[in-house]
């Protein structure tokens, strides 16, 4: 079934059509008739808000889901795809916005699973690997193929979900949100090798919610809105101002530092808190950190992979143990509490992996809300389900929740709308301080403002917020203080008048574009 | 003429599996309708199957009890629903309850065992005991019997004694332990046939069959088989098929005339012996013609 | 952990586990139309089996799976399993019946006779202590729920072994002169014409599934059974929970032990062998995914009810032991494939 | 280097995920540890215990386990459990009983004796067929891998009662004149001093080794047993597997119960009871997880022997049964529990 790469036509020309795709789950219209096209040789840029319909799409054109209606036209001819591997057989391949890796696997075996290299009825581990290790080179990754996939971070699970697409030498490539939890280093790398697929005809799907981003690759622009498609552009004729409209329909920004109140004493002193590296590292993931943040405040803390954030914060909320050092939350110390007790007394994290740690599969959008805060529902020895429904409901519509209801299915909500339930479930817990490690992972541009707004807003009734972000844009909007992060240590703090320059020089960034591996210490 | 509810340990061995086969027979050349069930030596299970004899209506019960103390209860639970019990092969520890208790005279059939197993392998050495569930007071029983009749021989000497659970697996392996830390051992006295089947195989597989004997108990069709190979010196024969027969009828006399006809609620039916001299009068399973 | 969070969040949004509500009572509907079918073919083809008497003997019977199938529901929903229910059954049977029997204290040379409620609570805190220990061994010491339980199963037997040496104890009911009757009323008598036990069972029943929809507990123990992770970082102290539910499941284990006992007036030490494995398969057939955070009490009593009803439906029509040990299996498959095969039409017409 | 150094990092600041190549070797050394410390007491407690032929008896009790085990560790690699292995075992005895004694076909009025090569397959596709009836119930069906393989025990053992009438097949010795010899052979002869059980077990499990580490069925296997749903998207015929595991698993046990009963030279509808829990402890105790996609062969030998060498060893220095039954349980938590130990150990310390 495998198709030469190159057969006729030129580049540019419509190789993949989808006419009139709808689908439906129950009673949730994901698509309602989309017409899309895919263009050889070239990048075409899907954008829209969380749950616009993005990823169904592209599920059907990869032969994971099958549509409710509609037609599939590949290379002028209709043909339905039964599975991924058969769409995968006719040259389309893809990469899930949620990883789907066997995390109990070496690299090498994720890569070639399910298309294992057979030499005299076993498997040729050694080409595998070499193979893979070509990968890696090609995506300027130092991941060592025998690694297993668990033990990678995101990250680099995120590179290996890239490579392992690009070694089925595919003709059409969906990438659904493949940088999200890659350093703009890599993000680099992979758009070097997605200029290097393009020259070679390969076509290019592409979604992302880092709008500027994609702005600089793409060929073509598709907005999806609530299912249906709402406006189409070549590039020559867009900018990020032309998106967001067509988008969400308003024009905003990431917001300003919240203005107008007075910041107040002291929420949350960090006092030479140290957090240990892995068992048997020589180094502190968290090397003697000072912070204060004040009620009211908002901080940023600007990093590149690796510079210790997630193992700051974490350690903050009481899911990693210190080294030395004291927390101290409004003057009493929070060091000997547990993350309940450390929850109870008004600080809270909202983790950065929500599928892992965000998340209860099992429960509904309204439990998973409510889970944290179960004590403000609780009278006497019993919940109280209308009190517990009236601060889900509450909750919803305070962090803008796409959902049918409380009672829904948290599976049936999309990426962005999931990790507004983890803030939102946090936020309903009336804190005092809240730690969002990477809080606008894979959410939408609106969402993302939406977020930040909340939190402003939050702040200006003297919430203290402290957020992560790989973001230079997201540390120059509502921040009034940034600080940049460096193995495990301060290595600079600005006010929120800093440029974007100052920022990344600070992170070390600069430095890591040209050289990658510096991160070896 | 009604419906009478035998119950049985478990049919998967041979032994119970003819004690209910008999006393269904012999149920219905009476007239009766019967239903045979198995408790596999679980008293709840057990308590169970006396409910539901008692929801069936049925006229009698002939039951194998699951434990000498833990069945009181259940017995009780029958009587009280007027229901005739008539325990069969093990007893309980309460007189008064059942209207007959019929079993085989273990003590006098271990004495037995033990006589003949002394004149296979003569009066000195060292040897092996296999010993049944310890839940069934059968095991205690015919182990007593066998130390009394073997501490008369002072050069006799029990080397070691291991709980095989009546079962033929169990035996094998234990009996191959046993025979690492004893490899002196002349003979293997076992609570029944299963487990003597069992150690055979393992002194056949480390080549001592010749030299060591083995001796069992039950009379089962499989171990008068090894008999007849000469692969078993002896078995004691305990007469269920007959306590079994007789237990229906005494019950069809319960619910024709009020009593059992016999002398007194607990009757032993004596063993007998098996051995390569007799053991053509074997007819059927459990059944030795005279 | 996250492993499976990532699987189950795939096949969420894919379409294959859609708990809602409606789903979970088709469910559920699914067993008690199993139960139904069953009630309706005993009682046609014996004119015993539809009786309200016998109902309730028959309920009574399942009153012992049914409260381990509580415990095991409890265990279940958290992501654990255990395997040590039947042995403790057992053993908490021998204590109480040690107890009953009075306590000989040499050194002061007395007797002592506890009265029956002092049986009662000392048999629970044994049950509880041996939950305890599987607690301990999973939640602090991290050994796999199914070693540890597997493990105390046979501890436990070995100990009700010992203490007994292989015996049974006899003859529970107590003595008047002694002020301890009163245990032989647990298992024979009737309030209201209803058999004690199933009294004991309905109160569990209802008292743990107000615990698991209208409490904290409850909410904790939903959650971290679906993704232990999130709960912690929610709060939720899962170790806490984890214990908890095991010593419940031990409590439940021993109640099942006293009614037992109560109801032959006996015990024994090999009381309950085997019985993990039925109380497992009430709670699968009542909907409850092993891999926890789902499952209900309503359910996992419709699968208690299922399998007992059965098995005493074979024995009153008088199938052959043989034969129902195959339709045992079957029923068990039958009753849960029917779920399957509903649940997996839903799918594909979504 | 920096690679692994990031790698450790991680997966420690999120304290739960640490397979590296030496934690795996360091969990595997544990449970041979545990089985170095039971020889070393065993031996130091009985003269008889550490010799050759000892470990040879010692070995063929494991043969029977070990089989069953590695049949079990394909099951829970793919994340499922076989429930109904030791069932299969004693059904399998029974057909493989029921040919050496001779088929009549009443119609032909013939008595057919068929070659023990024959029975041998015949009885190997029987257990093929069990576990297929699994795999289609568990892969296709939906049922739950625990409850399927539940009742699929319950009508096994239903089948063998009712094939055998409860009784068991005796002298399967087989005829010199009927050309069907050497059943026996496979339970009482040895090749180079070497008991054939111990063979079997041998060639099986270094076969399944290298299927497991060397073939695109091993790496299907482990892949959908650690994420079933990223394995289908990469073209692993998931359902396929499955059931080609659990065919696997039944044919294991059909060797288990040919080696059982050519040990015994006769086969019992009752042989292989709870055996299954034995299978499984072995393959925890081996390091494997019950979640899947964890586990090895020779761990799951190791866990075999260190079962089985200790209740061998138990019989041999004279502890009572009672006794017996208690240091089981406790070496099974044990043997699990160093590896915890020494696991949550690097958490704290780090
Ligand atoms: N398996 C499912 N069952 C029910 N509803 C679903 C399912 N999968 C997706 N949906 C719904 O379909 C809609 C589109 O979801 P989709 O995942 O395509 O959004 P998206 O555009 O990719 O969003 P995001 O940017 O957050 O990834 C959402 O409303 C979502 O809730
Ligand atoms: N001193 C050091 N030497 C070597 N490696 C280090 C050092 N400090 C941290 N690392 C590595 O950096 C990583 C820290 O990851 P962590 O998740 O804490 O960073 P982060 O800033 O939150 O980044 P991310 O965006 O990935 O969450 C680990 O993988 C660790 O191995
Ligand atoms: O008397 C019987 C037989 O010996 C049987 O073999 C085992 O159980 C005993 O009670
Ligand atoms: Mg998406
Ligand atoms: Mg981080």
């Amino acid at each position: 079934m495998s198709q030469p790469l190159c057969n006729s036509g030129g580049r540019g020309e419509v190789v993949l059509a989808a006419r009139n795709i709808a689908k439906s789950y129950g009673n949730v219209h994901a698509l309602k008739g989309v017409n899309f096209d895919i263009h050889r040789g070239q990048v075409t840029t899907l954008f829209g808000e969380n749950g616009a319909g993005k990823s169904t799409l592209m599920k059907i054109l990869s032969g994971v889901v099958q549509p409710s209606s509609g037609e599939i036209i590949l290379d002028g001819s209709p043909i339905s795809f039964t599975s991924s591997t058969h769409a995968r057989e006719c040259g389309i391949s893809i990469i899930h916005q949620e990883l789907s890796l066997a995390p109990n696997l070496s690299v090498r075996d994720n890569i070639f699973m399910g298309r294992e290299i057979i030499k005299g009825g076993v498997v040729d581990f050694a080409e595998e690997e070499r193979q893979t290790r070509a990968l890696m080179e090609e995506l300027e990754e130092d991941i060592d193929p025998l690694t297993r996939v668990e033990d990678l971070r995101l990250g680099q699970q995120q590179i290996v979900e890239i490579a392992r697409a690009l070694s089925v030498n595919s003709r059409i490539l969906i990438m659904d949100e493949p940088t999200s939890a890659l350093s703009a280093t890599e993000v680099e790398v992979l758009f070097k090798v997605i200029h290097d697929l393009t020259s070679r005809d390969v076509s290019i799907v592409y979604i992302s919610h880092h709008l500027e981003e994609a702005l600089q690759i793409t060929h073509h622009a598709v907005v999806l809105r609530d299912g249906n498609m709402t406006a189409y552009a070549e590039r020559k004729d867009i900018d990020l101002e032309w998106i967001v409209r067509n988008m969400v329909g308003d024009n905003f920004d990431l917001g300003n530092p919240p203005q107008g109140h007075q910041l107040g004493a002291v929420a949350l002193s960090i006092e030479n808190l140290s957090v240990p590296g892995p068992f048997g590292a020589a180094y502190n993931a968290v090397d003697r950190l000072s912070l204060q943040v004040r009620t009211g405040e908002v901080v940023c803390i600007y990093g590149l992979m690796g510079a210790g954030r997630t193992e700051l914060l974490e350690c903050i909320a009481g899911r990693l143990r210190s080294n030395g050092g004291k927390i101290l939350l409004e003057g009493q110390d929070v060091g000997g509490l547990s993350i309940a007790g450390r929850i109870a007394s008004g600080l809270v994290l909202v983790p950065e992996d929500r599928q892992r740690d965000g998340l209860v599969q099992t429960m509904t959008v309204g439990s998973n809300l409510s889970l944290a805060s179960i004590s403000a529902f609780t009278r006497g020895l019993f919940t109280s389900s209308h009190r517990e429904r009236d601060l889900v409901n509450d909750a919803i519509r305070r962090v803008h929740v796409k959902t049918d209801g409380g009672a829904a299915a948290i599976g049936s909500l999309s990426g962005g709308n999931q990790q507004k339930v983890v803030i939102g479930k946090m936020l309903v817990t009336q804190p005092k301080v809240i730690l969002l490690d990477e809080p606008s992972r894979g959410i939408d541009i609106g969402a993302k403002a939406e977020v930040f707004k909340l939190l402003a807003e939050r702040a200006k009734q003297g919430l203290a917020v402290i957020y992560s972000t790989s973001e230079v844009n997201e540390c120059l909007s509502i921040a009034h203080r940034i600080i940049v992060m460096r193995r495990g240590r301060i290595s600079a703090e600005f006010g929120s008048d800093v440029t974007k320059e100052k920022i990344m020089a600070a992170s070390g960034e600069a430095v890591v574009a040209h050289e990658p591996g510096t991160m070896e210490r | 003429a009604g419906m009478m509810t035998i119950i049985v340990n478990d049919p998967s061995n041979p032994y119970w599996l003819t004690e209910g086969n008999v006393a269904k027979a012999a149920a219905e050349k009476l007239g009766y309708t019967a239903s045979v069930s198995a408790h596999k030596g679980d008293t709840n299970t057990e308590s169970n199957l006396i409910d539901t004899a008692i929801t069936n209506k049925s006229v009698a019960i002939i039951l194998d009890p699951a434990n000498a103390d833990g069945s009181v209860g259940a017995v009780r639970k029958a009587v009280a629903a007027g229901i005739p019990v008539i325990l069969v092969n093990a007893e309980i520890n309460q007189e008064g309850l059942a209207k007959a208790q019929l079993v085989s005279n273990n003590a006098q059939g271990a004495a037995l065992g033990a006589q003949q197993w002394v004149e296979a392998i003569g009066d000195k050495g060292n040897y092996a005991e296999l010993f049944g569930a310890p839940s069934d007071n059968n095991a205690a029983t015919r182990s007593n019997g066998y130390e009394t009749v073997l501490s008369q021989y002072p050069d006799l000497k029990k080397a070691t004694k291991e709980v095989a659970n009546w079962d033929r697996t169990q035996g094998h392996n234990k009996m191959q332990s046993m025979l690492q830390a004893n490899p002196d051992i002349v003979g293997v006295i076992s609570g029944n046939d299963e487990m003597a089947l069992g150690a055979i195989a393992a002194l056949k597989e480390a080549g001592k069959l010749a030299n060591i004997k083995v001796g069992g108990f039950d009379g089962s069709p499989d171990a008068v088989a090894a008999i007849k190979a000469g692969e078993l010196q002896y078995t004691v024969l305990q007469p269920v098929a007959v306590f079994s027969a007789e237990a229906v009828k005494q019950a069809d006399s319960v619910i024709k005339t009020g009593n059992t006809g016999a002398k007194s609620e607990k009757q032993l039916f004596d063993c007998l012996l098996i051995t390569k001299d007799n053991v053509d009068e074997y007819t059927g399973p459990f059944v030795l013609s005279q | 952990m996250s492993v499976t969070n990532i699987a189950e969040k795939k096949s969420v949004s894919t379409g294959q586990k859609r708990n809602t509500n409606v789903v979970r009572l088709i469910l559920e509907g699914r067993a008690f139309f199993a139960l139904i079918v069953i009630i309706a073919v005993f009682s046609f083809l014996s004119p015993y089996y539809f009786t309200m008497n016998n109902f309730l003997i028959m309920a009574s019977h399942v009153a012992i799976f049914g409260i381990l199938a509580i415990g095991m529901l409890l265990v279940i929903l958290n992501g654990g399993i255990d395997l040590s229910v039947g042995s403790t059954l057992g053993l908490a049977g021998c204590i109480a019946g040690f107890l009953m029997q009075g306590v000989t204290l040499n050194y002061f040379g007395v007797i002592l006779y506890p009265p029956v409620w002092a049986v009662v609570v000392i048999t629970c805190a044994l049950g509880a202590l041996v939950g305890a220990v599987n607690g301990v061994l999973i939640a602090y010491l991290k050994v796999p729920a199914f070693v540890a339980s597997l493990g105390v199963l046979y501890v436990a037997r070995g100990i009700a072994l010992l203490m007994t040496n292989g015996l049974t104890y006899n003859n529970l009911g107590g003595r008047p002169e002694l002020g301890n009757t009163g245990f032989d009323w647990l298992g024979f008598n009737r309030l209201g014409g209803i058999p004690i036990g199933v009294i004991v069972l309905a109160v569990l029943a209802i008292v743990c599934g107000i615990v698991l929809s209208r409490t904290a507990f409850g909410r904790w123990l939903y959650a971290s059974g679906g993704n232990e992770r999130a709960a912690d970082l929610s709060g939720v102290p899962v170790k806490r929970v984890k214990i908890v539910v095991y010593v419940l499941s031990g409590v439940c284990a021993a109640i099942a032990g006293l009614v037992l006992s109560s109801q032959l007036t006996s015990a024994g030490p090999t009381a309950g062998t085997t019985y993990e494995l039925t109380a497992i398969a009430a709670v699968v057939i009542g909907g409850a995914a092993l891999t926890g955070g789902r499952g209900t009490v309503r359910g996992t009593m419709l699968g208690a009810f299922v399998i007992g009803f059965l098995s005493d439906g074979l024995v009153i029509i008088g199938v052959s032991a043989y034969w129902q040990t195959v339709f045992t299996g079957a029923v068990i498959v039958l009753a849960v494939l029917m779920n399957s095969i509903q649940y997996g039409r839903r799918v594909k017409s979504s």
